[in-house]
Formats: C-alpha cells, structure tokens, sequence
C-alpha cells in the first residue's frame, strides 16, 4: 500500500519538530506553518508524524 | 414506665454487650428500648459505662439522667459514675468495691458477682451475664427468657450452655 | 482524537502532544472497543489530554485522577482505565494516591507526562525539576531533590514500570500497548518537553533543542551494563524497568464477593 | 410478627437504608464517629454483590465514589468532621459534573480535631458553603434510627432524581445510638433510579437543557462516549471560557433544586401552628425539644416545635407561614449558632428569635431547653 504525505497547516504552530528530524530535508516552514518543500524527496519514514505534536502532518494511506 | 439503667465497669468486662441484651430483650417483648455508651480512650481499660433506657413510651431524649441501677464491677467505675443517684435509685456493685455509707439510695447490693464468674463457673469473663441475672431479678417488667433468648442471640456459637449457666448464677445471687 | 476539539491548547513544541498520540495510536493498534475505553485525568497541562480523545473521558480535580481512576474501575472492571497525569499532579498534589494505586495493583495504565515544572501556572518547579534547575518560584535555582517517578512506583508495589520520552515516540507507543495489556498497576511516564516554561527559564533551548536533549540523554536500561563508565556520563534510563504478576485487586476482590455473596442482606 | 424489628445502632441503620436504597458501592477512610458505617458496609456490600474500597484518605474516599457513579453505580461515602473538611473540593466537583452520591458526615465537636467521640453539629453551614463557589446542596439530617434509615433511602433518591450529591448530615447522638427500628419491607420505600437516556449515542448531549433541567446520565461504558470536566462546561460537556455559558449552567444547576422544593423539603412539626412559643432543633437535638415540649405542654404552657429533615435548602417558606403568631422561637442546636441564621431570615421579627447554644461535646438537655424558656417567659424581653 502506497503512502501519500499529508499536512494540515491550520493545526500547525510552527515548533520545527517535523523540519528538524526529517532525514531527507523535505520539510520547512513558511509564514510560521507547515510547508513540503521537496515531497520528491521523501521516503515516507513517518518521523515526521510521530513527533508533530500538533498532529499538523501525517503519512496517508492512498 | 421508664426505666433508666446504668452498667459500669472497666473496660473489656462486657458491659456495652450486657446494655444491648438488655434493650433486645425489652424491645423483643414489646417495649421500646435505646442504648448508648461511652466511647473513645476510657471504653479501652478505664471506666466504661453503657446506658439503657427502657419505657412502654416513645423515648425522646437518649442520656440516663437519674439511673434507676447503677450496676458497678469496678472500683473507678463507681466512683465515677455514682453521681445522679437519688433515694429511689438502687446499687448493684460487686463485693471487693468499697461503698460509701453515707450514699443515701434505696438499696445497695454488694454481690460476689466477679468471683461467681472466675470461681463458680471458671470464666471470668461471664461476669457481664451472671451481672445480666441480677439485673434480671430486678426490673420486673422484662421477662427472664426474653433476657436468656437475648443472651443467646448475641454470644459466640458454642457458649450456650456456659452462659445460660452464668445467667441462671446471677439470679442464683439475688433473692427478693 | 475528537478532531472538532483540535487544535489542542498546547504550546508550540510541546511533548505532550507528541505523548498523547502515542496513546491513541497505542489503543488504535490493540483494536479496543472505544466504548470501553475510560481515560481519566487530573489537572494541570497534561490532564487536558482526556478533552481530546473519543472515550469516555473523565477530567477530575488536581491530583486525584488516580483516586477516580479507582472508582470507575472497581465499579465496572470490563473498562480500560487509563489515568493521563503531570508529574506535579502524579507525584505532589497525588503522590498518596499515586503510592496507594501502586500498592493494590489494580488494573489501571498510568501514563505520567513528565515535563518537570508546573507549565498550566506558569512555570514552578516540581517534585521532578532537577536540582539546581530554575523555576518561577526557585529564581535561584532548585534546592529540592527530585522525585524518580519510576522507582517510586516500583517501590510501592506497580507491577509494570517502563518510561520513554517524547523523543523516542514509538518505544512509549510500544511500552503503553504492554502496560494496557498487563493485569495488574502499570505506570509508564513519558518524558516530556516544555519550552515554553522549562527550556527558557533554564536556558535550554527551544522545541527542537530539548528534543535533541532527550535523545541524546537517554538510554536504554537495558544496553547500561555493557556501557563505559564515561559513556554513562550524564545519562538517564529509559526502558522497562519493572514487569511482574502479582494478584490484581478488582480480580482478588471479586473472588471475596463469589465466596461470601448471599444474595440477600444479612 | 417482631420478624422487622432490630435494635439497630444510628450508623448501621445507614448502612441496612443504603442497600435498600440499591447501594452497590462504598469507598471511605475510617474516621470517628462514623466508622462503623465503614465496618458494616465492607460485610454487607460483597454479600450483595456490593463493592468496599478502604481508601488511602478521605479525599480520595470522595473521588473514588464519585468515580464509581460515573462507573454506573449508586455510591456512598461517610465521615465526619475533618474528612468533611478534606472532601469538600471533589463535593463541588460532583456538584458542577452533576454526579449523584451519598456523603454521610456523623457531625462530632470541632474545630479541628475537636472532641472526637462526642456530638456536635458545628457542620451545619459547612455543609452548604464548605466546598467554593455557588453550588447546589441537599443536606437532611435524621433524628431518630428509624429516620437515618428513611433519609438514607431519600438521599439516594434525590441524589438520582437530581443529579447531585446529597448530604446526610448525622449527628454523633443518633450515629451511635441504639433504638428500636422496623425494618421497611421489599417495595414499602419508593426507590428512584437514574435517569439514563434515551436518545442515540451520537443524539446524546451530555449536559443538555432538558424541561425538568435534570439531563439524562450515561453511565460510562454503555456506548455513550462523552466528557466530563469540573471546568464550566456547555450542553456537551466540553470545557468552555464563556461568561453567557458559565452564568446558565450555574443557574441551572441552582433551579433544578429550587424549583422542585415541595419534592425535597422534609419537616416534622409538633402544635407548630397554634403555639406562641415554638422551638427549632435539627437531628439528634430534636430528641430533646420534643421531650421538653411534651414536659412544658403538660404544665400547661402553649408550646411547640419544628424539625427541619431537610435542613438544607431550609424549609423557610414554611417557617415563615408558621411564625406570624409567635412571641418567642428558640433554636437550640450544639454549636454557638448556625441554623438560627435561616431561620432569622425566615421569620419577619428578628428580635423573638432566641438561640438555646452548646459547644462543648455535650447533648442539650430537655432541662437546659426549659430553664431558657422558663427564663424568657419570667422575664420577657421587649
């Protein structure tokens, strides 16, 4: 089953958890809030996910 | 009728057990009855005392205010409790307690009740029931089986005999 | 989650959030039916967790969640009770409950978010500040010992001890499913990150900062022994510390009910 | 033919009304003089399938029975006067939350540790204002066994009926008294269950504004998810910051009481209405004005009394209906004055309201009763 990389940047309150632990730099923030900056890049490891504590980015099943 | 009873002793001679026979009895035949007692340090080793009062009437205010008996095994227990009396009021208290003569009260009882308990029957820890007897002997309106059924309800299974023994003794000590 | 009730109140960066996903994700893996599903809290900022999670949720007074905890459990033992508490509210305000809990074994998870200050005030210190630390009402730094929650719950008689951090999610996850699992007290306290109160009173550094603290600071009980003495240095333990079996009580007291019930009064 | 009749101790009598009134849980914490409510429950209860938890401490004696009626069950918990004090934060919590239980308070002398072993009834305004900020608050107080009994039963009930914990407000008197008691037969004592809704789970707002403003309660585990919170809450039990929220839920829980007076307001009443003298007592005090007033009826004086049951909300509407006529009302009570309060708001003369005090361990005799009558009548005051 393929995973797809969700964010929901209204939850978001930009702590740079995600941006910080993501081995493949796919991440950054813009305006303050959860942007992916490079999603060919991600290989789906879900650090992101099981840190954010906002619950503002999430691996989805597709 | 209103009869105001007070049991006094030391702490551990059963006499809390004796007042709740006794309003048993008298409730089991009709009556109406209520007990209190003391609590707290002086229930464990010092003067204990249990109260009952029994009437044919609705009982409103709880504490014994002019015993009709005051029963007292010990000592300290009747010196502490020999307040209240008036010339109506008759005194129950085992032989080794020293009485004052000048107490002016109906009648005094010195009785060997301890000793009928440890001696005659070899357990003092009767005493409570052989005193239950002599309290018997003295309060006309309750029945003596209605005071022995009570007894019995109320002591450990396998001491039947033993108390009904101790009860009969206390009679034994009072003729009238 | 009760996603209408998100986003939570929470700073930015806190590990809490991070905690409670690990008990969703815990529950959601271990298949429980919801219905049965009872978390109860306390107060203070990790007690806010039971508002956000789709169970029965029971957010009590402040430091008797445990307390409560008992109440609901013994009354309906078929409930997975799961107590989400603070350090302060665990191990101050509910220390008593908290040692009493332990000590009957009854099946409750408790789940301890432990960021080592009183965040919901404003930041004090609690009895899990470290000391020397500071807080708004240790300004000079904290003369107070701090409590090991851990060995004070394997001290009182929990059955199953285990703690992790908000950094290493997916070993609370993994020690959160055994605790639900086991019969008997289970406690597993999540080391938490406060910036807001704790990382800027003390100089440590924001979200990311004390993240990258708790994985370098902590490691697995288990790999001590086979660590330098100045490998060890400064480190602190996480891991499974305590797992036995003993009598629960809920069980232990319904075998006094088989035995003595009469079904009737007398 | 005697087959229900006991002698039966004030605290036990509790106990034997709890179960009749279908109670199946007790957590508590030992404390004198209501310990033998403790003792009785943990025999009686797993003989009827009940369940006793000895708590670590009195707070936790209130948390854990709260904790049990969520659970479903219908919850007691007993002490007196310090665990009162120690329980009054979860009282209010179950109160806001609206959580029905029993909290049982043997009233014995304070402050503090006070006169452990004896009577007192220095609780009386605790029990309405000991736990902070405005809240809803039954409080009955019993007289004689047969009546702790009765109130026990109807503090059950209210607790269900209302959603809200009652108080039985005991005395150390009739808490350890022991007194004759016809045991109430299976079905002779109405028994109130709890009001469980009837609605979806997903329909199902937990704190709802029914018509009666009494919402239904979902028991946990029975497929009704929701939360409970002793923060202010909406119809849904969710916490909320609002004023306009916090002002109507507050008057709810308030109305829910007050409109429904005639239901909770229990009295006894002797010659009330015609006598120029009536006295006031509540619990074991009772017990010493009716033998007063039976005394100074027979030398021929017009006396009488009234005996709140319910001692909180006070009955004043009909103290004030009795009181026209009175020269003189005496409210005798053992502590240095609390009921006198209502009960001066309740009468339109102030100055015919006289307080009969003792504070110090022991019952106000029927004598004491009547040398201040016999002193104001002597000389009465202007």
């Amino acid at each position: 089953m393929d995973k797809k990389l969700v964010i929901k940047p209204e939850w978001c309150k930009g702590c740079g958890i995600c941006v910080a632990f993501c081995p493949k730099k796919v991440l950054g923030l813009e305006n303050g809030k959860i942007a992916i900056l490079d999603g060919d890049s991600c290989i789906k490891c879900g650090q992101c996910e099981l840190r954010c504590p906002d619950y503002a980015i999430y691996l989805k099943e597709v | 009728m209103k009869k105001e009873l007070r049991l006094s002793g030391s702490g551990g001679q059963g006499l809390i057990l004796a007042g709740i026979i006794l309003a048993e009895a008298a409730i089991n035949q009709g009556l109406n009855a209520i007990q209190s007692q003391s609590y707290g340090p002086e229930a464990r080793g010092g003067a204990s005392k249990a109260e009952v009062i029994i009437g044919d009437e609705e009982i409103f205010f709880p504490k014994v205010r002019k015993p009709n008996i005051l029963l007292a095994l010990s000592q300290k227990a009747f010196d502490q409790y020999i307040h209240d009396l008036d010339s109506k009021s008759i005194i129950v208290v085992d032989e080794s307690i020293q009485t004052n003569d000048k107490i002016e009260v109906d009648m005094i009882y010195k009785l060997p009740i301890l000793k009928t308990a440890s001696e005659k029957i070899g357990k003092s820890m009767v005493a409570n029931i052989v005193a239950l007897g002599v309290l018997t002997q003295l309060i006309p309106e309750l029945e003596k089986q209605s005071v022995l059924d009570a007894i019995l309800q109320r002591v450990p299974q396998g001491t039947e005999s033993l108390n009904t023994t101790a009860f009969e003794e206390g009679i034994q000590l009072i003729k009238l | 989650m009760r996603t209408d009730r998100l986003p939570h109140i929470w700073c930015p960066g806190c590990g809490h959030g991070i905690l409670m996903r690990a008990i969703a994700v815990a529950i959601e893996d271990l298949k429980l039916d919801k219905d049965k599903v009872c978390i109860v809290s306390g107060i203070g900022c990790s007690s806010r967790a039971s508002g956000y999670m789709d169970f029965n949720t029971l957010h009590t007074t402040h430091g008797r969640a445990l307390a409560f905890a008992t109440g609901v459990k013994f009354a309906n033992p078929d409930l997975h009770v799961i107590v989400v508490t603070g350090d302060g509210d665990a191990s101050a305000i509910g220390g008593n409950h908290l040692i009493h809990a332990c000590r009957r074994n009854i099946d409750i998870t408790t789940i301890v978010f432990n960021n080592n200050i009183y965040g919901m005030t404003g930041g004090q210190f609690s009895p899990t500040t470290p000391k020397g630390d500071r807080g708004t009402t240790a300004p000079f730094g904290n003369i107070d010992k701090a409590f090991d929650i851990c060995s004070l719950a394997k001290g009182a008689g929990a059955t199953y001890v285990a703690r992790s951090t908000a950094y290493h999610a997916n070993k609370m996850i993994e020690y959160i499913k055994t605790g639900i699992n086991h019969k008997g007290f289970s406690l597993i306290e999540g080391i938490s990150s406060c910036p807001t109160y704790y990382g800027r009173k003390n100089k440590k550094g924001g979200a990311v900062d004390l993240l990258n603290h708790l994985k370098d600071t902590f490691v697995d009980i288990k790999v001590k022994d086979k660590l330098s003495p100045e490998k060890l240095e400064n480190k602190m333990f996480m891991g499974e510390f305590h797992n036995s079996v003993e009598p629960e009580y809920t069980a232990e007291y319904d075998k006094i009910i088989e035995l003595f019930s009469t079904g009737g009064e007398e | 033919m005697k087959k229900n009749i006991k002698l039966l101790q004030g605290n036990e009598a509790c106990v034997h009304g709890a179960i009749y009134a279908g109670m199946n849980f007790f957590a508590g914490y030992p404390i004198t003089p209501s310990t033998e409510i403790a003792e009785v429950s943990s025999e009686l209860l797993p003989k009827n399938k009940g369940k006793f938890i000895q708590m670590e401490d009195e707070i936790a004696g209130m948390a854990t029975t709260i904790g049990a009626a969520v659970a479903g069950a219908k919850a007691m918990t007993a002490t007196s006067g310090p665990g009162f004090s120690l329980k009054q934060e979860n009282i209010g919590y179950a109160c806001i939350t609206e959580i029905p239980c029993v909290i049982v308070n043997v009233q014995r002398h304070g402050p503090s540790t006070g006169l452990p072993t004896s009577p007192g009834q220095g609780d009386y305004m605790q029990a309405k204002w000991g736990t902070h900020g405005d809240h809803p608050v039954i409080a009955l107080s019993p007289t004689t066994v047969r009546e702790v009994f009765e109130l026990t039963v109807k503090a059950f009930n209210f607790s269900e009926k209302y959603r809200t914990p009652v108080i039985l407000l005991m005395d150390e008197v009739v808490g350890h008294l022991r007194e004759k008691i016809e045991i109430p037969e299976a079905g002779e004592l109405e028994i109130i269950p709890r009001k469980l809704p009837t609605v979806a789970p997903s329909e199902y707002k937990a704190y709802e504004f029914t018509e009666d403003l009494v919402p239904p309660m979902a028991n946990f585990g029975t497929g009704y998810r929701y939360n409970i919170t002793g923060l202010v809450h909406d119809e849904t039990g969710f916490p909320t910051n609002s004023t306009k929220e916090a002002a109507k839920l507050l008057d709810r829980l308030m109305a829910k009481i007050n409109n429904n007076l005639d239901d909770i307001l229990i009295y006894e009443e002797g010659y009330a209405q015609e006598a120029e003298t009536l006295f006031i007592a509540f619990g074991g005090i009772v017990r010493s004005v009716k033998e007063a007033v039976t005394t100074l009826r027979e030398q021929g004086h017009n006396v009488g009394y009234f005996a709140p049951k319910t001692v909180w909300p006070f009955p004043e509407q009909r103290l004030q209906e009795i009181s026209k006529n009175k020269k003189n009302i005496f409210v005798a009570e053992m502590n240095l004055g609390q009921m006198i309060e209502p009960v001066k708001l309740a009468v339109e003369d102030k100055n015919i309201v006289k307080g009969i005090n003792k504070a110090n361990g022991e019952i106000i005799s029927p004598e004491e009763i009547i040398e201040s009558f016999m002193e104001v009548v002597k000389c009465p005051v202007k």
